[in-house]
């Protein structure tokens, strides 16, 4: 056992000197990091397309009232004109401007969207994750007892009687609506997603290193679910959008202001179809549906985060 | 002509968004009919990946950048899919790395093999049948388990059932791929004698993937290691015993002691591999290797044909072939010298005077499990009394099932026993574990601490090291801030992880395995306990780690007395930490005493199965001779 | 009702004697699944309500002429007896002859099961309950215990069943009436849970009158499908709300296709009288004349209907009934935002530093509208107010909200102001009156007349005057009581009349009421226009 | 067996629970049926005629006592398996009218529901089979876009295409000319009545199941069990079927006997839209004329259906998967 024929230039000759090199260590471990969700969500052709799309749309909704060439409640243009140059998308029949109620549409449609998904998300959340922790204890059952109870209730009748009863119907109605009705399924799909995080030995691990219950769930559990909660986020920001626009289509929405569901209703009921403005049925169905996929686009992407699979190569 | 002939093959893959690597890269190599061979190399060195290039499954974004696969004489690396399935199978059959999952879940086991058969023979109905019951009295299985599904078998049936598939059409060639990764030692042991047996007796050819040396040089004829996605060495298997040619090799080697000798030491080799998608300069082992002189640094060495062997190592060249700088070589050596961990037989005496820390009286454990509207009861440990001094390693000892992690658990508090009681002798008394709750629990817990097998799952990817060490130092001290940081940094430079800033923002996806379980034991130790058990804490590592961690958790009993209830199944790793063996078997300890009489003369004939089943070079040395 | 169809009745020429072979109309129920029929016309949603059963008598809502029908005449004695004389000769479609014992039995029959007394004979609802229904002879004698005018509408609209089926049912409104035995035009030819064929009776007391051999009632279509069927000539009559009928119906094809709109009553602004400033009649003027009724009309009735009357009369139609000095003229407001400022400023609302105006005192002055969502005429009218108002420098906010939400802030009282219906029948006392009596607060479980809450002794005397008198000239001067009232009270603020729509082509049949031959309001007087339909060939 | 009792337990609960909002839900909405009745009839541009409305509240029987002594009342009735009368189509039983619109929701949902998974599951797995291939980007951006598409939306341009533009469809109703029977006419005239409904539930219902089975089945693909068949040699179609499809299937059935459960509750829109003679118009129908006895009935029915539907779900995946050691929970 001899290290004599070990002493290239400038090396220790104690063979117990080679040590790990932490720099070298740092560099090569930077190839397995996982990488970053963003670059992941942007490495999908269809996610880029679908954050492009959005980011368009929330462009529109900011920049509204620059970008429509009308007020889309002015109701002084003469009805049922057809495109031209002051009205791009002619009038309705109350003589208002399609195209400004179009752009106008889209603020609607994306702050239901984004808080309608913000809270349904944190409902589902707080109660999935919860309810998964405790596990087999009297708390999950209520708690899984709520939402089997919210996921079979039949919601277009719970959401007229909510609605019917509020005297004011705005936005944050609906959003308020649509979030408390929507909730269970992605309760339930967080409550199986914790069952499984929950045996990991670094929960265990956090229960010996003193922590308590609601820490553990919330600041060593959740953060491993980001992705699912960001999946679960665009999921129910795309059910609000589509939520809002099918009670508006019921003649629930909120009339004050002007959104694509709105559109659909109002020209339906003005008979629209009857009276050649196709524009106006057809473009506010058009551009959910756009807006909508464009969504689920964006959720391909964020798919691949929590299940690598999808990636593609 | 050989039966496979692998020539210059190198595999790249080129995933879409990370650096392309070349995982396996101008490997040459030959196979005979009937030969064993076996392929070793840490975790990593793209075995599989070279497995699966030689049974043509790649998948994006891998590929075989270069080279060719004869088989049989037959070019086959660039046959279609379609060309090549009939000869699937016939020629080259496999069981995976992870042969747990390759079973179709959904399907009896017999419905399996069933279609590869009547894909490939003309063996119809009843006929298809029986041999399927040969197949698995072949493998030693009740062929009753032909018509289970398969999660109705235990680990080491399927495997077993794998084995019996992948000669279900008596191939020519078998690759194994780690068959028996992730087993219980014992049964690991039988499924090789197996394999084994029925090369033998079948005369296929077998290439035998392994990161274990021991396993391998006990079955293999020839054997070639693989370092970086190179073969590094290749030699038969006595040989290489005798005289390994590669200080990685050597290194490997190195990894394996007698554990019955008074002083047992193993070595290992420090550092990680390279990263593949960088290009080398020079050797891509120089870095971690204790020879090398100043020509690795410069020049990538061939794989030099060194007598009938080959090996891509200037030193061993110049050693054995001579030439320009042979002196700078030196002359041979048989071991690693790199950093080694010794135990001798005196240290232990002084732990066992220590006083006693935990007394585990009677203990037994029974599980309920309701399964439809049967329940059934196992008795997980029985009756099991012990005792573990400050200052003390003792090392519980058994496979898989035996209880071993039950009682773990009802000594850290987790589950409570049946029956019997664990006392823990701490400042307020002897007090038992049992009988803690809440705020009692948690304050007990700032004495105990665990360290877990799966240093993977066991540290919380979300977080980085300082968060997750400065949460029982808050928890337990109220150590908050600058002073919880200080400690932090100081508990980092305890477990060896220099210099510790570069450490305490880091994630543990950042960290290599035996880093990570450096960081488990750190966490255990922030809060100063006097108990820790360790669950297995080196059994999923490499072997070349695996000494590193058992040198830490040896240092601490040294420096800080604490106790130490060291769990696994290897009585080699036993002898090498713990000053006190406990065999468990099926819940029952089954004996106990001092390490090295427990290992020199075991009594009990399950601690003789135990000992007969540790892989190791020596078994094999002890045998040929 | 600018919109004199040019054909329609005035066609005549092209009239001749031939029959229609088939008339197709939309059902006259929304409830239709499988084979699940029900004739009983006292049933909720009877499948037909107009072919099978018939009253006493038609009232022409238009120009009040009552038409006989069952009944030949009838004559109050006093205001608390009334006596029909019934037809001779009317048979039920099993060959029974109507007699005027069937029709005591009827009422006699809504005295046991007060489910079936939608006239309310037996109840304090319009005017006293009756004590006693008999036949004498051809005759049969309602008693009343005090006056009971009003419920003559109800009573003459009862639809007359048989003693011989119905004598024997129990209660006849949980009776399922699969064999009608009806004196009507039609009787069933099939019936396939969905379409319902009805064929003309031959020996129907009227048949000479009736030129329709087949009528189909089937799917009650929005207003898309109406609109694509009647265009199509899959329907042939509509009173449904078509959007724009005049573009989206007639100018596709101006010779066959028409439509009239009557006047039915009127759509006014109701504010909330028992709240600030609401209660100052000054600020009610200043509303009145604030309010753009040109434009509300063209928004919501694409100018089909015309502005209203501050009078609560429909004009001209009931011109005759104002007192003096006011005119049709004269009682339609213009919208004067000058005059309405003027009228608010006077009235110490000053306009404060925001541009809003503020109450007397100098607090803030909002106003919440409640809007029916969903009505698009009534929230097309709420948007032309709300600018009109906002112009004027009121700050309004609409609130809309579903129908049944509105209903119940007008059965608490919780509003500010809202879009109301005010009845303009023949009967004044349950229509204007009912808007203006005192005793027709709506109350916490019943949507009564008057929404806005308007009391005035002098009006409930009138209203009370109108229910107990039958003679022209005392009614025409308690209807001027109320109508001046209306002109210098302003307790609500009438936009336009309310349409009863006629819908209808003339390829198959002709003689459709028109403008120029208002005969019968076109929504609710089919079966009075049946007779009167001829064929087109 | 406590297990089962536990199970059964929490069943029984979770349907009272169901029932007790079923019935509080819409007697909670504001408005009055009689008065909404009588409203309907006369339209909206008239005045409440305040007899007729006294004589329905009398017919319908509605509301007396208070809510609690209702609730008690119902649920007895409950009890009895009396659902009441039906207000909309008094003096109609609910279950007479219920069972006449079954069917026809039966047959119209049932059979698109089967027929959209059927394709669905199809479609995601031969996309995931052929994955990154033109076939696959098509199916997945198509049945996305068309996915997101408002069913309301459809029927309205399946009407005015196909019904009115083109006139290939009748525009509403069930049938029209013939009597139900089992007879040629009538089929046809059914069938050629449910082809748009059909249409309009079928285009958005598939791509749930396309890209459920897609991600299933290729997270299925990387298993070890897939590499070892090809190992095998065994044709695609065996691997495609028997190991990835098979295995993919799973979660894609027990989704199928929840949507199956809830399919009453999906066609209400549509339903209504074409005036089809189902389950959904009636909800519709009830919702809009408050027949509380209808709506409840109904809820109650489209409830119980999602809650059978989970537990036979649950059961279900214990037979499909022999993994599924379901009894332990
Ligand atoms: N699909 C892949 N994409 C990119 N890189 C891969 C892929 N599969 C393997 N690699 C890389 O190829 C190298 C060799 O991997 P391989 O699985 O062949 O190693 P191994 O020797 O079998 O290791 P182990 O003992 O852990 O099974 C590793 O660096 C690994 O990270
Ligand atoms: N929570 C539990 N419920 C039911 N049975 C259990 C439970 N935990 C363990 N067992 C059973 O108790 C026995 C002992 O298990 P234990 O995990 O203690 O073994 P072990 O020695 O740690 O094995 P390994 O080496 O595989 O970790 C096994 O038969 C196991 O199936
Ligand atoms: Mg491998
Ligand atoms: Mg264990
Ligand atoms: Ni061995």
């Amino acid at each position: 056992m001899t290290t004599s024929g070990f002493t290239p230039a400038g090396a220790p000759d104690q063979a117990k000197n080679i040590e790990v090199d932490p720099e070298g260590t740092a560099k090569e471990a930077s190839t397995e990091r996982p990488e970053a969700w963003y670059s992941v969500i942007w490495s999908s052709k269809k996610a880029r397309v679908g954050v492009i799309t959005v980011g368009v749309f929330i462009l529109i909704a900011i920049f509204a009232p620059w970008i429509a060439p009308h007020d889309p409640t002015d109701s002084s243009f003469a009805p049922l004109m057809g495109p031209s140059g002051s009205n791009w998308l002619g009038t309705t029949t109350n003589g208002q401007d399609v195209a400004s109620q179009l752009v106008f549409g889209t603020r609607v449609s994306l702050i239901v969207g984004l808080f309608g998904g913000l809270i349904a998300t944190v409902i589902a959340l707080v109660i999935g994750m919860i309810s998964g922790y405790a596990e087999g204890t009297w708390l999950d059952d209520v708690l899984t007892f709520v939402t089997n109870v919210a996921l079979v209730i039949p919601v277009l009748p719970l959401i007229i009687t909510l609605v019917a009863y509020s005297s004011t119907r705005g936005v944050t109605l609906i959003i308020f609506v649509i979030a408390i009705t929507s909730w269970a399924g992605a309760a339930r799909a967080k409550r199986a997603q914790i069952i499984t995080l929950r045996n990991r030995d670094f929960v265990t691990a956090a229960k010996f290193s003193g922590e308590g219950t609601l820490r553990i769930v919330f600041r060593e559990i959740m953060p491993n679910m980001t992705s699912l909660v960001a999946a679960s986020f665009v999921g129910a920001a795309t059910g609000a959008i589509g939520a809002e626009a099918g009670l508006a289509v019921l003649g629930l929405g909120d009339n004050n202001q002007v959104s694509w569901g709105t559109m659909l209703y109002q020209s339906n009921a003005q008979g629209a179809i009857a009276q050649g403005l196709f524009i106006w049925v057809f473009a506010p169905g058009l551009l959910l549906a756009i807006l909508i996929t464009a969504m689920c686009f964006v959720n391909f992407g964020v798919d691949l985060l929590s299940n690598p699979h999808l990636r593609e190569d | 002509m050989p039966l496979l002939d692998m020539q210059h093959l190198s595999v790249r893959y080129e995933p879409k968004r990370s650096q392309a690597l070349t995982a396996v890269q101008d490997v040459t190599f030959s196979i005979g009919d009937g030969e064993f061979v076996g392929l070793i190399g840490e975790s990593g060195s793209g075995k599989t990946t070279l497995g699966m290039a030689l049974l043509r499954l790649l998948e994006r974004p891998g590929r075989i950048s270069d080279g060719k696969i004869l088989f049989n004489g037959n070019d086959i690396t660039h046959l279609s899919q379609d060309e090549l399935r009939p000869t699937r199978w016939r020629d080259v059959s496999t069981v995976f790395q992870s042969s747990m999952n390759s079973l179709n879940p959904v399907t009896r086991v017999e419905a399996q093999f069933r279609d590869v058969i009547e894909y490939h023979t003309k063996l119809r109905g009843e006929a298809v049948t029986r041999r399927v019951r040969e197949l698995f009295e072949m493998v030693i299985i009740d062929p009753k388990f032909a018509n289970a599904y398969p999660h109705e078998l235990s680990g080491g049936m399927k495997q077993r059932v794998n084995l019996a598939m992948a000669l279900a059409i008596e191939p020519r060639f078998v690759l194994l791929d780690e068959p028996t990764t992730g087993l219980d030692v014992v049964v690991q042991h039988e499924i090789l004698e197996n394999v084994r047996r029925l090369q033998r007796e079948q005369g296929f050819a077998v290439l035998f993937i392994s990161h274990d040396i021991g396993t391998v040089l006990n079955l293999s004829d020839r054997i070639l290691v693989m370092y970086a996605g190179r073969i590094v060495e290749e030699q038969g298997a006595d040989s290489i015993l005798r005289d390994p040619l590669h200080p990685y090799s050597k290194g490997l080697l190195g990894s394996y002691g007698d554990p019955r000798a008074e002083t047992v030491q193993i070595t290992y080799v420090p550092g990680r591999p390279p990263d593949l998608s960088q290009r080398p300069v020079g050797c891509n082992f120089a870095p971690r290797c204790p020879e090398r002189i100043e020509r690795c640094v410069t020049d990538d060495p061939p794989l030099f044909q060194i007598g009938s062997a080959r090996a891509a190592c200037h030193v061993a060249a110049l050693q054995r072939l001579g030439g320009d700088g042979a002196e700078e070589a030196g002359s041979p050596i048989r071991t690693f010298a790199g950093p080694k961990f010794v135990k001798t037989s005196e240290e232990s005496k002084a732990a066992l005077r220590g006083e006693v820390l935990l007394s585990v009286e009677n203990v037994s454990k029974v599980f309920e499990r309701r399964r439809g509207l049967k329940v059934h009861r196992v008795q997980a440990v029985q009756d099991v009394s012990f005792e573990l001094r400050r200052g003390e390693v003792a090392a519980l000892v058994g496979q898989s099932g035996s209880g071993k992690s039950t009682l773990a658990s009802m000594i850290t508090g987790v589950d409570t026993p049946t029956a019997g009681r664990i006392l823990f002798h701490g400042d307020g008394g002897a007090q038992e574990v049992a009988a803690f709750r809440g705020k009692n629990l948690r304050d007990y817990r700032s004495h105990v601490q665990m360290v877990f097998q799966d240093p993977y799952s066991s540290l919380n990817p979300a977080k980085t090291l300082g968060y997750t060490l400065s949460r029982p130092l808050a928890n337990y001290k109220g150590i908050k801030g600058d002073a919880a940081r200080a400690k932090v940094l100081e508990l980092l430079e305890t477990v060896a992880l220099n210099p510790p800033e570069r450490y305490i923002n880091r994630f543990a996806y950042e960290l290599s395995g035996g880093q990570r379980q450096r960081v488990v034991i750190a966490r255990a130790l922030a809060v100063e306990p006097e108990l820790i058990v360790a669950d297995e804490p080196i059994s999923s590592l490499d072997v070349s780690i695996r000494a590193e961690i058992l040198e830490l958790l040896n240092k601490l009993v040294h420096d800080s007395n604490v106790g130490i209830l060291y769990i696994t199944h290897d009585l080699l790793s036993a002898r090498m930490l713990s000053d006190e063996v406990i065999v468990l078997n099926q819940g029952q300890v089954v004996e106990s005493g001092p390490s090295l009489e427990v290992i020199r003369n075991p009594k009990d004939a399950y601690t003789r199965r135990l000992l007969e089943a540790i892989p190791s070079p020596d078994t094999r040395s002890a045998r040929t001779k | 009702a600018k919109d004199a169809a040019s054909g329609g009745g005035g066609k005549g020429s092209g009239g001749g004697d031939g029959m229609v072979p088939v008339l197709n109309l939309p059902a006259e129920v929304d409830a239709s699944v499988g084979s699940l029929v029900n004739y009983n016309p006292y049933s909720a949603k009877p499948a037909t309500m107009t072919w099978l059963y018939e009253p006493l008598m038609m009232q022409n809502s238009l120009d009040c002429k009552v038409a006989p029908w069952l009944a030949t005449a009838y004559k109050w004695e006093g205001s608390d007896k009334l006596v029909f004389t019934i037809r001779k000769g009317v048979k039920f479609a099993d060959g029974s002859e109507l007699t005027a014992k069937d029709v005591a039995f009827t009422f006699n029959l809504t005295k046991k099961y007060p489910a079936m007394d939608t006239a309310a004979v037996w109840n304090d609802t319009f005017g006293a309950h009756a004590t006693s229904v008999t036949a004498q002879g051809d005759s049969v004698v309602f008693q009343f215990s005090g006056p009971a005018v009003p419920k003559f509408q109800g009573i003459i609209a009862q639809k007359i069943v048989s003693e011989k089926q119905y004598g024997s049912v129990g209660d006849p409104t949980k009776y399922i009436d699969k064999q009608p035995n009806g004196t009507g035009p039609f009787k069933v030819g099939s019936f396939n849970g969905r379409r319902l064929e009805l064929v003309r009776r031959t020996d129907y007391w009227q048949a000479k009158k009736i030129k329709v051999s087949k009528l189909v009632l089937e799917g009650q279509p929005d207003a898309t499908q109406a609109l694509l069927q009647l265009r199509s000539g899959k329907l042939d009559f509509y009173s449904g709300e078509i959007p724009n009928p005049r573009k989206a119906f007639v100018s596709s094809d101006p010779k066959l296709n028409h439509v009239w709109y009557a006047p039915n009553g009127i759509t006014a602004l109701a504010p909330n009288l028992k709240k600030a400033p609401f209660d100052d009649v000054k600020f009610r003027e200043a509303m009145a004349y604030g309010i753009n009724k040109q434009d509300a009309t063209l928004k919501a009735t694409y100018n089909m209907m015309h502005v209203a009357s501050q009078s609560g009369l429909v004009m001209p139609l009931r011109e005759s009934m104002l007192p003096e000095p006011y005119t049709a003229e004269n009682t339609t407001l213009p919208f004067d935002l000058a005059k309405a400022g003027q009228l608010l400023d006077a009235a110490g609302y000053k306009k404060g530093a925001d541009g809003f105006r503020t109450n007397k005192d100098g607090s803030p002055l909002t106003i919440k509208f409640a809007v029916q969502a969903g009505w698009i005429d009534y929230e097309a009218m709420a948007d032309s107010i709300t600018a009109g108002f906002r112009k004027l420098g009121l700050n309004v906010k609409q609130v809309k909200s579903p129908p049944d939400s509105v209903d119940l802030q007008k059965k608490t009282g919780q509003f500010d102001m809202m879009i109301n219906f005010v009845g303009s029948g023949c009967d004044y006392a349950n229509g204007l009156g009912a808007s203006l009596e005192t005793a027709q607060f709506p109350t916490k479980s019943e949507v009564k007349g008057n929404v806005e809450r308007f009391s005035d002794p002098a009006v409930d005397q009138a209203v009370k005057a109108l229910q107990g008198s039958t003679d022209q000239a005392a009614v025409k001067e308690n209807v001027g009581v109320l109508a001046k009232t209306m002109m210098t009270e302003y307790p609500v603020m009438p936009i336009l009349y309310a349409p009863a729509r006629g819908i209808y082509r003339t390829d198959k049949a002709v003689g459709w009421p028109t403008e120029k031959d208002p005969y019968a309001n076109p929504q609710d007087a089919i079966l009075l226009i049946m007779t009167h339909l001829k064929s087109a060939k | 067996m406590k297990y089962f009792l536990r199970k059964i337990g929490f069943f029984l609960l979770t349907l009272w629970a169901v029932i007790t909002l079923n019935f509080l839900i819409p007697r909670l909405q504001p408005g009055d049926p009689a008065e909404l009745m009588v409203q309907k009839l006369a339209g909206k541009d008239a005045q409440l005629n305040l007899a007729q409305v006294r004589a329905m509240r009398a017919m319908l029987g509605t509301p007396h006592g208070s809510l609690w002594s209702q609730y008690w009342e119902y649920m007895g009735h409950l009890a009895h398996g009396d659902f009441g009368l039906s207000y909309t189509y008094f003096p109609y039983k609910v279950t007479d009218v219920i069972g006449q619109g079954l069917w026809w929701t039966l047959v119209l949902v049932a059979c698109t529901q089967i027929l959209s998974f059927v394709i669905g599951v199809m479609l995601g797995a031969y996309a995931a089979w052929r994955r990154n291939s033109r076939f696959d980007s098509i199916v997945t951006l198509g049945s996305t876009f068309v996915g997101t598409l408002q069913p309301f939306w459809i029927a309205l341009l399946l009407l005015y295409v196909f019904a009115y533009s083109l006139g290939w469809f009748p525009t509403s109703g069930g049938y029209s000319q013939s009597t139900p029977g089992w007879n040629l006419g009538f089929l046809y005239d059914a069938v050629s009545h449910a082809a748009l409904p059909a249409v309009a539930l079928m285009i958005v219902t598939p791509i749930g199941w396309i890209l459920g089975m897609r991600n299933t089945m290729i997270m299925n693909l990387g298993e070890d069990y897939i590499r070892l068949a090809k190992a095998k040699g065994l044709p695609d179609r065996t691997v495609a079927l028997r190991y990835a499809a098979r295995n993919a299937l799973l979660p894609s059935v027990t989704g199928f006997a929840l949507a199956l459960g809830g399919l009453l509750g999906g066609a209400i829109l549509v339903e209504t839209a074409f005036d089809y003679p189902g389950l959904g118009r009636l909800m519709g129908e009830a919702v809009a004329n408050k027949d509380y006895p209808l709506l409840q009935t109904l809820m109650l029915l489209t409830t119980t259906g999602v809650l059978i539907a989970n537990l036979i779900a649950d059961l279900l995946y214990g037979v499909l998967d022999p993994r599924a050691r379901r009894a332990e929970r």
